[in-house]
């Protein structure tokens, strides 16, 4: 398989179980098709179900998918392992999606842990370079009262004989193998080594006979808790790059004042309070201590519509997430500018409108009002606005 | 306004930028900040000792960090100096500079540098615009800067096709213009054969606004050296490049009027009427050689070259389509590739002075633009349609018109 | 001023301010907090021109402009108690229940004290000059808080 | 020519108040505004009114990104220009006589609002003023490094508790003759020292009340001064300086930025020894012990002599503080600018009660972050 960035396409797919967070996924029911051309493309479905994955690859035409994603096997990898910014391809359509991109950009990394590339192998570090530093990994609060002489015979390139002492919480490795041992562990040193920088799992070489254990088995199994973790010098390809995710919250107490404090009494009563300048007869929703035009206090209170007029609205299709709880609200939805009736020109107010009315919104369209069903005089007494078509005015 | 002769002369002496991108994990805040000012320091050939004073502008709540200047102290190299933190939003790198130009010409410090910063794979770019909405009312209505509303207008006054061609024609311009860019972010290799296929299928973010239109999110700091003629006299490293007037227009909160329908003078035309007029230039497309535009998206920009440039009518879309505002064309617009290809929010206006002084100087690298530049026009955007427009010479030789 | 006004609309709306955020330490900041997780070293950068050695890290030397980013030296994980507080408020963002002593610790090695918090006496009995150590916390969180605490040696 | 003089023409406060939660920031700037038109009588006139206005305020306490988008129109600032000063409002005024001195405009409007009481905690986010994984992570924020600071000093120089309960009596004493001060309420020196702990040695007395204010002035050039004043006051000299970040990194005791800003202050007023030239002093004490510990930075008296220049009298020499100060109560964004009004309105002859005679010169001081990290001082003469 070809790779890019030093993986492929089937390796990312290939750890997609072991990357599925089930308990994210229990209200997720989708399939996601994924389309990859060029050399080590394929074609793959994921389907999500009652915190379930299934993975399989497809041959001929992808079916059933509600969200389908194209793109070249390139960017594919490269995205999924953030060297090329997802929003970058999506942009210029080097990567496309059928369906609804918020599943590419919400979904996906809220259900799987983000793919990491294998650590490189670090083939530079012998069992030796290894052995020599045991002494300073040593932890003797881990040890207290221990006593115990571990024996290594590594066979081959880089490999030797030695003979690691614990005793009154110190430690110290010697050359040779030391008789009598606690323990004697046989192995290829490469084994060894491997096993310590992580490229070989312990629990395999072990059942599958790579490494001898002789004597105390229980003993052997102990060590790992005596040493700190062994780290490649100068491993900058795994470099890890420490990050902390926090959401700063401070609770807040936001003051209306008199001037929105009266906006709010009327919005209790279902009714919009603007307040008229005295100089240039505009009438401001919400309400403001001052007119910016023409600097002078504004007293005079009038009530404004319920009904008016659209004059701009916007379409959202792609919605932001709720940076505290993460949800998004389905899309699209409209946003209406809406001049009250009694209001003066070009004094409009934002709301929401009635989804179901989206497709028949137009410039110049009539709305009224959507309340709560209770009011108490907040900003979430008022729903948003309807299509007002009883005066068949759209 | 009633304008005095400037107190004394400033020009930039120094630009540093970090490169711009998506991400940068390997570097805390004030270590990116630090890249910028070693590279502005190197670039003029100066030494920290030789700066009299420091200016830092962010926008705190993208990265949640408080006063952050006392922090990033440890990459501006602001121990023991004199340091203001100005911010005005999306504005703030323009804010920077005219208080960089202030505060040399106001004779109280010869050399001053001012460093804008923004971090915003730190925070929630959407979520942190947001929160500008006031909390009793509009917070919960807001969806980051996001608005179809210009490209509606545009559509409705010169037809569904045209629009929509002007839009993406200015989409792809910038892209080629940041392909020459190395330190721009986004850098997508776009060509105007595709500009069909980009403009049905880019997916939608807000009505006719597509993602393919919007700027970017990035990370990056810009730094300048600021210093007075006398100091200039006694030799600088590179030519200098003088700072000659700027202005800064403000508008009310209200969002209904936020994204620039509600316009008895939309602020940039005001912001360019009142700086020409005072500065005795009478056709700014024939004056200026490069204009570095804040463009936050493509409609956006597309509308405001009509009113920067105090054009009328559809001539803005006829130089569009006859490319004058390309590379090589009559007055290139962004050459570095503008917001759109990078925008880490409060080092943008900067990076937009700083790119045109870079052209000014002849020093753009692959972005350079092929005449002489002798002026350049720079802006800055934010707020609720906030605007700042600064004017760089090559020499100190203009007129000064409007005067007492 | 005087301002008469009515407050009978007035009133408190109860809210937040709530963003989410992902802070980045830096390759320097990782080096010097991986040490402290894995290896439970403190790591401190030296100054060779003005024989100062830093702790929190940082790149440069502010007083003389010097690059210190790769000049790491070991510092003992114990130090003298330079100076202290006991903080008696509780506040969300404290990561302790109060009281509990928070101190500056001059580490062996380092000649810039690191605020830590100190636990293992009574905050009646602390006085500056005592000697601490660290103890390493069990639960690491990837900040400096992956030294639990100082406590009396 | 540009101006060679920066006057400040008007000055209006909004009285501080631990919770004015009837009224919005904006309800508080635009009470500002309008006392400073009807005492100065400026306009907004194009050719010849205001056209810039300095702002100060802070994002974190407003809970609003780009917090002057919300009160632009209650600055004056619709189709102006408008710049904030996002560091302690003292800065505003130095920044300020800068657009004027450079010729860039002949009149600015300096504004500055903080309402503390809207937030949960002022320590949360000063908190948040720490870099997040070395002074975030181990609860740093500005009470409990100033606790620091203050037993570092107090061993220092000497400093009691029964000197410290004096600074606060007196505080209390001078705040009931300032009509704009929060805590006015008079206090004994036992009532002091027998405060709760808050954040050893610091007690619950020795800090400032959480206060909501605003505050406004007229900065005008020389030539245009007497259109709005014929009492102006001028800006002598202003400079600030920034110290270490890491507190490690400090002596907290040293005063290293405040010397390094008086020292540039004083050079640009032409003063030589501010123990002779100086008649008032203002000084931003958010905390009792601030007030020796800076009065030392500002060369009143020298290294570790605080305490003793408290007992020789030292803030009646220098009338210290004669608004009550910090420790009456002022929002910690705005304190300097505070500190700054208050030395105008003395110099002017306009600070009623609380007015002294014979005043030619005065310091306005101020401070940002932990223990003082950073420092301004403005001089002002008549």
């Amino acid at each position: 398989m070809t790779e890019y960035f030093g993986t492929t396409v089937a390796d990312i797919f290939a750890t997609m179980p072991k990357r599925f967070k089930p308990e994210e996924a229990k209200e997720v029911d989708i399939a996601i098709g994924y389309e990859a051309t060029g050399e080590g493309g394929g074609k793959w479905k994921a389907t999500i179900k009652h915190g379930t994955l299934k993975v399989e690859t497809v041959e001929g035409e992808l079916t059933g998918c509600k969200t389908t994603i194209h793109t070249d096997a390139e960017t594919f990898v490269g995205v999924t392992l953030g060297k090329i910014a997802a929003l970058d391809a999506l942009s210029s359509q080097k990567l496309r999606v059928a369906g609804d991109p918020k599943f590419l950009m919400l979904l996906l990394p809220k259900i799987f842990t983000p793919y990491a590339a294998p650590a490189k192998k670090p083939d530079a570090v012998t069992a030796r370079d290894i052995i020599a530093t045991i002494a300073e990994r040593f932890r003797p609060e881990k040890a207290e009262g221990v006593a115990m002489t571990i024996g290594y015979d590594l066979a081959g390139e880089g490999g030797g004989k030695w003979t690691i002492v614990i005793r009154e919480g110190k430690c110290a490795v010697r050359e040779g193998l030391a008789d009598p041992l606690t323990v004697k562990m046989t192995m290829e040193a490469k084994t060894y080594a491997g096993m310590m920088v992580g490229t070989i799992e312990a629990v395999t070489a072990f059942t599958s006979g790579q490494v001898k254990i002789e004597g105390d088995m229980a003993a052997a199994g102990a060590t790992a808790k005596y040493f700190l973790k062994y780290v490649v010098p100068g491993a900058t390809e795994a470099e890890e790059l420490i990050s902390l995710r926090v959401i700063n919250s401070i609770e807040q107490r936001f003051a209306t004042g008199p001037v929105m404090g009266r906006w709010f009494a009327g919005i209790r009563e279902k009714k919009f309070l603007a307040n008229r300048c005295p100089k240039c007869g505009r009438t401001q929703i919400p309400p403001r201590e001052i007119c910016a035009w023409c600097r002078v206090r504004v007293h005079e209170f009038v009530e404004v519509g319920p009904k008016g007029v659209v004059t701009h609205f916007d379409i959202v299709y792609f919605a932001s997430p709720d940076p505290l709880t993460g949800a998004v609200r389905d899309t699209p939805y409209a946003t209406a500018y809406v001049v009250f009736d009694g209001a003066t020109e070009r004094e409009a107010i934002t709301l929401d409108l009635k989804q179901e009315d989206i497709p028949r919104l137009k410039e110049g369209a009539r709305v009224r009002p959507v309340w709560a069903e209770v009011t108490t005089g907040s900003y979430r007494d008022l729903i948003g606005v309807e299509l007002d078509e009883e005066e068949g005015s759209i | 306004m009633k304008m005095h002769a400037k107190n004394r002369n400033v020009a930039i002496i120094g630009i540093g930028q970090t490169s711009l991108s998506s991400h940068k994990e390997d570097q805390n805040q004030a270590e990116m900040v630090h890249e910028a000012v070693r590279n502005a320091l190197a670039d003029a050939g100066l030494k920290i000792g030789d700066i009299d004073c420091i200016v830092h502008g962010n926008m705190e709540l993208f990265e949640m960090q408080f006063a952050p200047d006392l922090w990033h102290s440890l990459g501006t190299g602001a121990y023991g100096k004199d340091e203001y933190r100005i911010t005005t939003g999306g504005t703030t790198g323009a804010t920077l500079v005219c208080a960089a130009d202030n505060l040399v010409a106001s004779g109280l410090y010869d050399t001053v540098l001012a460093i804008g910063m923004e971090k915003l794979q730190e925070g929630n770019t959407t979520g942190g615009i947001t929160n500008m909405a006031d909390p009793l009312w509009f917070r919960n209505l807001q969806t980051g800067a996001l608005t179809g509303t210009t490209a509606q207008e545009i559509i409705d006054e010169f037809g569904e096709e045209r629009a929509k061609r002007a839009a993406m024609r200015y989409r792809i311009m910038m892209d080629k213009h940041a392909m020459l860019n190395q330190r721009a972010h986004r850098r997508l290799g776009l060509e105007y054969s595709q500009m069909e296929d980009l403009m049905a299928n880019s997916p939608p973010l807000v009505g006719e606004l597509r993602l393919i239109h919007m700027c970017s999110q990035s990370d990056g700091a810009c730094a300048m050296i600021f210093t007075s003629e006398e100091k200039v006299k006694q030799g600088t490293k590179n030519p200098p490049v003088w700072m000659r007037d700027h202005i800064q227009v403000h508008r009310e909160e209200t969002i209904p009027n936020l994204f620039g329908f509600n316009k008895p003078e939309v602020t940039h035309h005001l912001a360019a009427r009142k700086l020409f007029a005072r500065n005795g230039i009478q056709d700014p497309v024939a004056y200026f050689d490069v204009f570095e535009m804040y463009d936050p998206s493509a409609w956006w920009a597309v509308d405001w070259l009509r009113e920067f440039f105090l054009l009328t009518g559809d001539e803005h879309l006829r130089m569009l389509e006859a490319g004058d505002f390309d590379m090589d064309g009559r007055i290139p617009i962004n050459p570095s590739g503008g917001v759109i290809a990078s925008n880490p929010i409060g080092a943008t206006a900067m990076l937009r002075l700083a790119e045109a002084a870079l052209q000014i100087r002849g020093d753009a690298g692959g972005h350079q633009i092929k005449k002489e530049v002798r002026h350049a026009l720079a802006s800055g955007f934010g707020g609720t349609f906030w605007s700042v427009l600064m004017i760089l010479e090559k020499e100190l030789n203009w007129q000064e018109v409007n005067h007492d | 001023m005087t301002m008469q006004e009515d407050h009978k609309d007035c009133f408190v709306l109860e809210g937040k301010m709530a963003l989410p955020n992902q802070n980045f330490a830096g390759r320097l900041g990782s080096r010097f907090l991986i040490a402290i997780r894995d290896r439970k070293k403190i790591m401190g950068l030296k100054c060779n021109p003005c024989g100062k050695t830093f702790v929190p890290p940082r790149e440069y030397c502010e007083k003389c402009w010097t690059k210190i980013a790769d000049n790491w030296v070991e510092l003992g994980t114990e130090g003298e108690l330079v100076n202290f507080t006991v903080v008696r408020y509780g506040d969300r963002h404290l990561p302790k229940k109060p009281p509990y002593i928070l101190g500056q610790i001059r580490l062996d090695g380092a000649d810039t004290p690191l605020v830590h918090i100190v636990e293992g006496i009574d905050p009646r009995d602390v006085e500056s000059g005592i000697r601490v150590k660290a103890v390493f916390a069990e639960k690491t969180t990837n900040t400096i808080m992956d030294i639990d605490h100082f406590e009396p040696v | 020519m540009a101006t060679k003089r920066v006057a400040i023409c008007a000055v209006a406060q909004h009285k501080n108040d631990s919770d004015l939660w009837h009224k919005r920031f904006q309800g508080m700037l635009l009470d500002v505004l309008e006392e400073l038109q009807a005492q100065a009588g400026f306009t907004f006139d194009e050719e010849t009114g205001v056209n810039t206005i300095v702002s100060c305020s802070d994002d974190f306490f407003d809970a609003r990104t780009i917090s002057n988008n919300g009160v632009t129109d209650v600055l004056g600032a619709q189709y102006r220009g408008e710049e904030k000063m996002a560091q302690e409002g003292l800065n505003a005024v130095g920044y300020a006589q800068a657009v004027i001195l450079s010729g860039y405009a002949d009149l600015v409007l300096v504004m500055g609002h903080c309402k503390e009481s809207q937030s949960e905690s002022r320590r949360m986010i000063s908190n948040m003023g720490f870099d997040p994984f070395y002074g975030r992570a181990v609860g740093l924020d500005n009470l409990n490094a100033a606790a620091l600071q203050a037993r570092a000093y107090m061993k220092k120089a000497g400093l009691t508790e029964e000197q410290l309960a004096g600074i606060v009596v007196r505080a209390r004493q001078l705040a009931a003759r300032n009509p704009y001060a929060n805590a006015r309420e008079i206090v004994e020196a036992g009532k002091v020292v027998a405060s709760p702990q808050l954040c050893d040695p610091i007690r619950q007395l020795h800090a400032y009340p959480v206060s909501d204010g605003a505050v406004g002035m007229l900065l005008a050039s020389e030539e245009r001064a007497a259109e709005f004043t014929d009492k102006p006051v001028w800006i002598a000299g202003f400079a600030n300086c920034m110290d270490s970040y890491f507190l490690g990194d400090r002596d907290l005791t040293a005063n290293f930025a405040l010397k390094q800003a008086a020292g540039r202050a004083y050079r640009k007023a032409g003063i030589a020894d501010p123990r002779k030239e100086l008649d008032l002093v203002e000084v931003m004490d958010a905390y009792a012990y601030q007030q020796p510990l800076w009065l030392e930075g500002l060369g009143l008296c020298g290294d570790g002599e605080g305490a003793r220049f408290l007992d020789q009298g030292g803030q009646e020499k220098y009338r210290v503080n004669l608004s009550g100060g910090m420790l009456a109560g002022n929002p910690v964004i705005i304190a300097g600018l505070y500190r700054a009004a208050e030395a105008a309105l003395q110099l002017k002859g306009e600070a009623g009660e609380r007015q002294v005679p014979d005043l030619h010169r005065a310091v306005a001081h101020s401070t940002t972050g932990a223990a003082g990290q950073f420092h301004s001082v403005l001089i002002l003469e008549r």
